[in-house]
């Protein structure tokens, strides 16, 4: 029990009808009085609106209060609201607890209005047992290196790269490949505006290479990373040269590669003429085709937008040989692929489809595909290739198109037009095969060093989908380009410009507090057996003198080490033994 | 399975009126909007220009397809790509009676123009009351210019085709 | 107010009376109506569907000769209407159009220059006369009587032409509503009566009008009002039609918007005017025949 | 000498992402708003793909940091008047609208809005609910100070007497200030396109077709029906739901020829909701290209189909036609798929009408002297390389204001950081 006498004040929201439409808030309120230490208890329209916080740090004066209860929704978008609060209102921030009394309670039992509210007042009244045992903590200021690094030279990183030294900090560029540049090397013209690839590539080539604050790295990659947030130590290894960096952010634009079909898919492989884009990108850039071709078909979302096929699917389906077409439909599922839509292959099938068109006038262009995802202005785009005579053809899931030959050995690609209910036959001379952007082996790797989560889909994760797009769980790392997911090159820069103020603003305050909720070693228990170095993902343990030690930045406050160790050794600040059993306590006796 | 002429699209888009083929994106305003095609599945504007797209033109020019539509122009209004449906028709249906595809009623009218500069014959009554009224008879006094324009415009030899 | 007057075929070859009402209407109304002689089809649906220039050289040399005569045009019939304002519209905006069609039109001396307007009954009765004149001239108000009236596709579509002339959509019903009739509004108002399939696809052509006389039986009116001589026969001969093959009875009156405005202006129909009425409309307008 | 303040117009989550950068990176921010809270179009939303979390709540506490950010300088229910100087050295005239209530004074307890004896349509709901005369358009309005809108105001001075806090002064005038800024940050959003100018689809004139904002309010449980899907004509719940895609989107004839970018997404969005809120009601979504581009959505689209049983027609429907007697509607469509012309009837039909320039966008582009694109969004130096810098040195633009470019609130927020990178840049060399 802490030395001074709790005064608990309860805040009570109704979160408009988000909670009060289902929870009984004034009888909450009543119960809430009648728990131990509890001196005050009030309820809110919106506790986080300006009238709710601005109650609370007048009633923390007024009635004395020195322990903060919230009883409204989630703390992980709010809790930074109200600690704030209290710690205007003079009381140290770690002395706030808050129960969620929307999300685990009135969202998820609207129809039972009475339970609802006996639920919520046990959340109360857990809350306040725990928050009887609080006790202030402090939170260890962070000196913020001003050196960045950024991983890849792609376009991204060579934008995110410039931009921080713009902003006036030192940046290592690294690129595991001989030379910067990335897919941008391999491409040929970018939509929509068709300049070639090499304008938007020298220009930022030749600025990285001439600014005194950018120093790069080729062949190169990360072989470990120590330390935190504001003070990374990287370890760079250049074949067998390895060398250590100190620095206060990562940006990460390690990019994504192109899907190559496996032999056999779409008879990939087994004809020079079967390509993918990136192929057809590379021929039309080298100049090097010998032969006008007659037609060329470009088949999209080869390897993508591969969802299993569910019989419902075909409602509405015209009927016909439905044996050949079961079989296909088989086949499909076979094959194998990424579930999500790669976003940039239509586009590009557009831009290439116009180029040969443009090339070889007297070619029959053919786009095979599922939807035309040409969003935003490319729907313009989209019309200049129809003007141009690219012809659409719309296939379904169902009876993707196959590769098939003339008796004179020219290659026939026979599809399903949906939309005329007819089955073509397509003789051609170039089959193009449109593949999405997939994230690259060596991403992942680079993942688990940075201890960056990665997304079902195979990318990097961001710390919030919506919120934070190019932040990640680990504070002081940053995602750029198409490490987060298929972007093209506008969306690239965007989001490399974006990784680059976050990371900017990080480094220009120079300093940063850290949360005060990590392990504590008790030495006298601690038998240095090291479970606690070994399961910690963070890398927060280290056990020296057959003792353990945390690294108080590093550690994330998960509290695996306390759990795992065998002598109960470690316990959690802000999280201690007596303020979670008091909690169950509550919760279990329904006594505090 | 069907095989495809590669130049149809562009000999439609080429013709009078037929542009607005390149501006379809098959999102099927047109045929729900139209009159004929909620009376007979033969008929779906929106089809048939996914049909001149592919370069289906066996099974267009010489077929009834070009004639179900009814020029009503509920299409026109319609299309959000201002694709004119209703005047591809028109274009479809000059490139279909150059293959000699043309109904009987219309090769009659063309017939009635070419001899009376009218298409439609007047029925013997009609005259007698016009007289009895006073009205005057009707003149054919523009008949050699129509000739001329229609030997011009090669509509002749479509007539005497018929 | 003075018109060339474009009589088109169908008109002088099957509607007669509609011809007859509009002469002896129009002057009432001060509008003097001259006939243009020497005027040729204005090159339909038919036409247009068998060649493109043919259309545009026929239809200018009609808009020729009310060139000549200094006079803007008067239609009768949508179809005529459609093509004189559609080719006009096109040569007025086009240049290159306008040569390739002067060339062809110089084999027989003339020359489009793109000085008069096209004008349908309903423009002329609607713009130039004004509704309340209309209204004034209404001496036997048709009061109590519900119809639907049938504008007819080409009177208001394509819109891409017609609102270049400002046109509103709503013309017909108020000049109908200045006779005394009320104008009741029905689904597929501005759908096709079927006409232009006559002759290609008849059985066809009878579905679309049937699902037009189907639409205003629902509104319950008691007689249809057409501007369109198709439209007319359409639906007033359809109706026979439709019993012939379908076995249906819609009894539903039709009647060219200008014998309703000639009843309210008090002047009675003649016997061989009812009686070109299919459907017969005699009880419907006891006193005004 | 460089100014080391910065404007940023528009307080939508663009503008917020923008201005909280930007004044936690050290630059004191100006952040103007035309209306009389922050929030933007985010704020009008009931929950967002794919965490579902409710809008509001997750950007909330964004709003809330702008007002108790020490950098950021609020200045709502204000416009930008003239804009003169260059990079560095801006001086921007800002009209401060009187909302006839002192912000410092008012604690927004809304007494005087429970006498006030006006209502009228809230905008805040798309006109859906109604609000008072004196009002907040949102409950968590940040600035919390109420507004007093004197085109409705009858001036019966009942706020003024109810009124303990005093804060309710109706001599307020307009006032003008002038702020010097090193840079200017463009944030205006966008505006919806209005559905009636399709009049086959009956918006306006058919009570049950209403547009997807309006929805994203009756599924709103701070909404004016408390979170209930009910039918505009009777308040029945519905249980045959239509979403028609591309409503003046993909449509040359009024110029808005690309596509919006989000209406697929939010659509499959909503119509799980739905099915959530009511299981048993049947979603049919009209679409012409499903658009369900980036990272999750498709497989999203695919849930939605076999899990929740949504059904997805490929067709843009020709025209609707209302029941006078039971106000229910009847579609005319093709399934393009199957080449059938069909029609259905629904209860409640959505319209995804287009994304359109922000009212204003135009006379302020004036102002900044920054040139606009061929739709009348802002156009951006070099879509390729420059994708957030205008056509004007030290002018930026994040969100929809640079029109669609920008997918949804990710990219609006990346773009607003990207803006405040480029800020940045460009004082610091200055320096």
């Amino acid at each position: 029990m802490a030395e001074e006498e709790p005064r608990i004040g309860v805040f009570i929201c109704h979160c408009g009808v988000n909670i009060g439409g289902v929870v009984n808030i004034p009888e909450v309120v009543k119960y809430a009085k009648t728990l131990p230490n509890v001196a005050y208890a009030e309820a809110n329209i919106y506790t986080c609106s300006e009238a709710g916080l601005t109650s609370i740090r007048e009633n923390i004066k007024k009635q004395g209060l020195n322990r903060v209860i919230v009883a409204s929704c989630t703390p992980r978008t709010h809790e930074p609201l109200f600690r704030s609060a209290c710690r205007e209102a003079g009381i140290n921030h770690y002395l706030f607890e808050m129960a969620n009394i929307r999300e685990q309670c009135s969202w998820v039992h609207q129809h039972q209005q009475e339970r609802a509210t006996e639920k919520a007042k046990d959340l109360v009244r857990m809350a306040a047992a725990r928050a009887t045992w609080l006790e202030p903590q402090e939170e260890p200021e962070l000196e913020i290196k001003d050196t960045s690094l950024v991983v890849g030279g792609g376009i991204a990183g060579l934008t995110a790269a410039l931009s921080l030294a713009n902003q006036g900090f030192k940046v290592y560029l690294i690129e595991k490949d001989p030379e910067l540049g990335g897919n941008l090397r391999k491409l040929n013209k970018l939509y929509p505006t068709m300049q070639d690839t090499r304008d938007i590539l020298e220009p930022a080539l030749k600025a990285v290479k001439s600014s005194d604050k950018i120093e790069t790295l080729l062949s190169t990659t990360v072989s470990d990373v120590k330390g935190y947030v504001g003070n990374f130590k990287v370890t760079l290894a250049k074949g067998e040269e390895k060398r250590d960096v100190d620095v206060g952010t990562i940006v990460v634009a390690c990019g994504a590669a192109a899907y190559t079909p496996p032999k056999g898919l779409y008879q990939y492989g087994e004809y020079p003429n079967i390509m993918t884009q990136m192929q057809l990108d590379e021929i039309l850039r080298e100049d090097k085709v010998k032969k006008a071709p007659e037609r060329v078909v470009m088949i999209q979302c080869v390897g993508a937008r591969k969802g299993e096929i569910r019989a419902m699917d075909l409602a509405g389906f015209p009927k016909s040989d439905t044996a050949r077409l079961l079989a296909k439909i088989l086949r499909a599922k076979k094959e194998e692929g990424w579930p999500y839509c790669s976003k940039i292959c239509c586009m590009n099938a557009i831009k290439n489809s116009i180029l040969v068109k443009e090339k070889f006038p007297q070619a029959d262009v053919m786009i095979l595909y599922g939807d035309v995802r040409v969003y935003k202005e490319y729907e313009d785009f989209y019309s200049q290739a129809r003007e141009a005579q690219v012809k659409f053809v719309k296939h379904i899931e169902e009876i993707p198109p196959e590769i098939t030959q003339t008796p004179e050995g020219r290659l026939a690609v026979v599809a399903y037009d949906a939309l005329s209910g007819q089955e073509i036959r397509l003789p051609c001379d170039w089959v193009v095969l449109s593949t999405p952007m997939i994230p690259h082996k060596e991403e992942v790797l680079l993942a688990r060093l940075l201890k960056i989560p990665i997304s079902s889909d195979g990318f990097l994760m961001e710390a919030h989908v919506k919120l934070r797009p190019v932040d990640t769980q680990m504070d002081g790392i940053f995602l750029a380009g198409a490490a987060s997911g298929p972007k093209d090159v506008p969306e690239s820069i965007v989001s490399a410009k974006a990784a680059a103020a976050r990371a900017g603003t990080l480094m220009a305050n120079k300093k940063m507090s850290t949360e005060a909720l990590t392990s504590v070693v008790n030495e006298d228990e601690c038998i240095g057996c090291g479970l606690c170095e070994e399961i910690c993902v963070y890398g927060a343990h280290y056990v020296e003198e057959g003792v353990s030690h945390t690294i108080a930045a590093l550690c994330r406050g998960c509290g695996a080490c306390a759990a795992e160790c065998p002598r109960r050794a470690i316990s959690m600040q802000h999280y201690s033994d007596e303020q979670i059993l008091s909690q169950v306590k509550a919760a279990l006796t329904g006594e505090s | 399975m069907s095989e495809l002429d590669l130049g149809f699209m562009s000999e439609v888009a080429g013709t009078p009126r037929g542009s607005g083929i390149l501006l379809c994106i098959q999102c099927g305003r047109c045929s729900s909007g139209c009159p004929v095609a909620r009376l007979t599945n033969d008929h779906n504007p929106r089809r048939l220009m996914e049909m001149i797209i592919l370069g289906l033109k066996k099974e267009v020019l010489p077929t009834q397809l070009p004639w179900y539509c009814l020029s009503c122009f509920t299409c026109l209004d319609r299309c959000p790509q201002g694709g004119d449906v209703g005047d591809v028709m028109f274009a479809i249906r000059n490139l279909a009676v150059k293959h000699g595809n043309m109904p009987a009623g219309v090769a009659a009218q063309a017939k009635a123009l070419y001899e009376t500069t009218r298409v439609i014959n007047p029925v013997r009554s009609a005259l007698d009351k016009r007289e009895s009224m006073g009205l005057g008879k009707l003149d054919t006094e523009g008949l050699e210019e129509v000739k001329k324009i229609l030997k011009k415009t090669e509509m002749d030899k479509v007539i005497s085709s018929t | 107010m003075k018109y060339a007057f474009f009589l088109g075929c169908l008109i002088p070859a099957r509607e007669l009376s509609y011809e007859v009402s509009v002469r002896k209407v129009l002057p009432e109304l001060g509008v003097e109506l001259i006939d243009m002689k020497g005027a040729n089809c204005c090159a339909p649906f038919s036409i247009q569907s068998v060649n493109y220039d043919s259309w545009l050289a026929l239809a200018a040399r009609d808009l020729c000769i009310a060139e000549e005569m200094g006079l803007d045009i008067m239609t009768l019939c949508n179809d005529c209407y459609e093509s004189l304002l559609m080719v006009n519209s096109l040569l007025k905006k086009n240049p290159e159009l306008r040569d390739k069609t002067n060339q062809i039109l110089s084999e027989v001396g003339k020359e489009y220059k793109g000085k008069v307007n096209v004008k349908n009954l309903v423009d002329v009765l609607y713009g130039d006369v004004g509704v309340a004149k209309v209204k004034n001239a209404i001496k036997e108000p048709i009061s109590g009587l519900k119809v639907g009236a049938q504008p007819g596709c080409h009177l208001t579509k394509p819109k891409r032409i017609h609102f270049e002339l400002l046109r509103g959509f709503n013309e017909l019903d108020a000049l109908v509503e200045a006779t005394g009739a009320e104008s009741i509004p029905y689904e597929r108002k501005e759908m096709c009566c079927g006409g232009p399939l006559r002759d290609i696809d008849d059985d066809l052509a009878r579905k679309v009008s049937r699902e037009k006389l189907k639409a205003l039986k629902d509104a319950e009116v008691q007689a249809v009002v057409t501007v369109c001589p198709f439209c007319f026969l359409q639906l007033d001969l359809g109706q026979l039609e439709l019993k012939r093959h379908f076995n249906e009875e819609y009894n539903l009156p039709v009647i060219h918007f200008i014998e309703l405005l000639r009843m309210g202006m008090g002047m009675k129909l003649e016997e061989w005017e009812v009686k070109a009425h299919r459907i017969p409309i005699t009880d419907l307008f006891k006193g005004r025949l | 000498m460089t100014s080391k303040e910065v404007m940023v117009i528009g307080g939508g989550i663009a503008g917020i992402q923008a201005s909280l950068d930007l004044a936690s990176r050290g630059y004191k921010v100006h952040l103007v708003e035309r209306s009389p809270s922050i929030g933007g179009r985010m704020a009008q939303l009931d929950k967002t793909f794919p965490t579902m979390d409710c809008s509001m709540c997750i950007l909330a506490p964004k709003m809330i940091d702008c007002s108790h950010h020490h950098n950021v300088h609020l200045l709502s229910y204000s416009e930008v008047k003239a804009v003169k100087g260059s990079t560095g050295d801006f001086v921007v005239t800002v009209l401060r609208k009187p909302r006839y209530v002192d912000e410092t004074k008012c604690t927004g307890c809304g007494i005087c809005a429970e006498h006030c004896p006006v209502e009228v349509p809230n905008e805040f709901d798309e006109q859906l609910g109604t609000r008072k005369a004196v009002y907040m358009p949102l409950p968590q309005a940040v600035p919390r100070a109420m507004t007093i809108d004197k085109n409705n105001c009858i001036e019966c001075g009942l706020c003024q007497k109810m009124c303990q806090a005093g804060a309710v002064d109706l001599k307020q005038e307009l006032r003008e200030e002038d702020y010097n800024v090193g840079a200017i940050v463009v944030a205006t959003g966008f505006d919806v396109f209005d559905a009636s100018q399709i009049p086959t689809y009956g918006y306006g004139r058919y009570k049950n077709v209403i547009t997807s904002l309006e929805l994203e309010r009756l599924l709103c449980a701070s909404g004016p029906t408390g979170g209930h899907l009910i039918r505009p004509s009777e308040g029945k719940i519905p249980r045959k739901i239509a979403f028609i895609q591309c409503v003046g989107s993909r449509d040359r004839r009024f110029g808005t020829t690309y596509c919006s970018s989000i209406c697929c997404k939010y659509s499959v969005k909503d119509a799980v909701l739905i099915k959530e809120h009511e299981p048993n009601t049947m979603v049919t979504i009209f679409y012409i290209d499903m658009r369900a581009f980036g990272r999750g959505f498709q497989e999203f689209v695919n849930r939605a189909k076999s899990e929740y049983g949504v059904r997805f027609v490929r067709s843009s429907p020709g025209e609707i036609m209302e029941d006078p007697a039971s106000k229910n509607l009847r579609i005319w469509y093709e399934d393009t798929v199957a080449g059938r012309i069909e029609n259905g009837e629904f209860d409640l039909v959505v319209l995804c009408p287009a994304l359109i320039p922000s009212k204003g966008a135009r006379e302020l582009a004036k102002v900044l002297g920054a040139e606009l694109d061929g739709y009348g969004f802002f156009k951006a130096a070099d879509i390729l390389t420059s994708p957030v810098d205008t056509t004007v040195q030290g002018i930026f633009v994040c969100g929809y204001a640079l029109g669609p470019k920008t997918g949804d609130i990710p990219d609006s927020i990346m773009q607003g950081s990207a803006t405040a990178a480029r800020v940045a840049e460009v004082l610091e060399r200055s320096v």
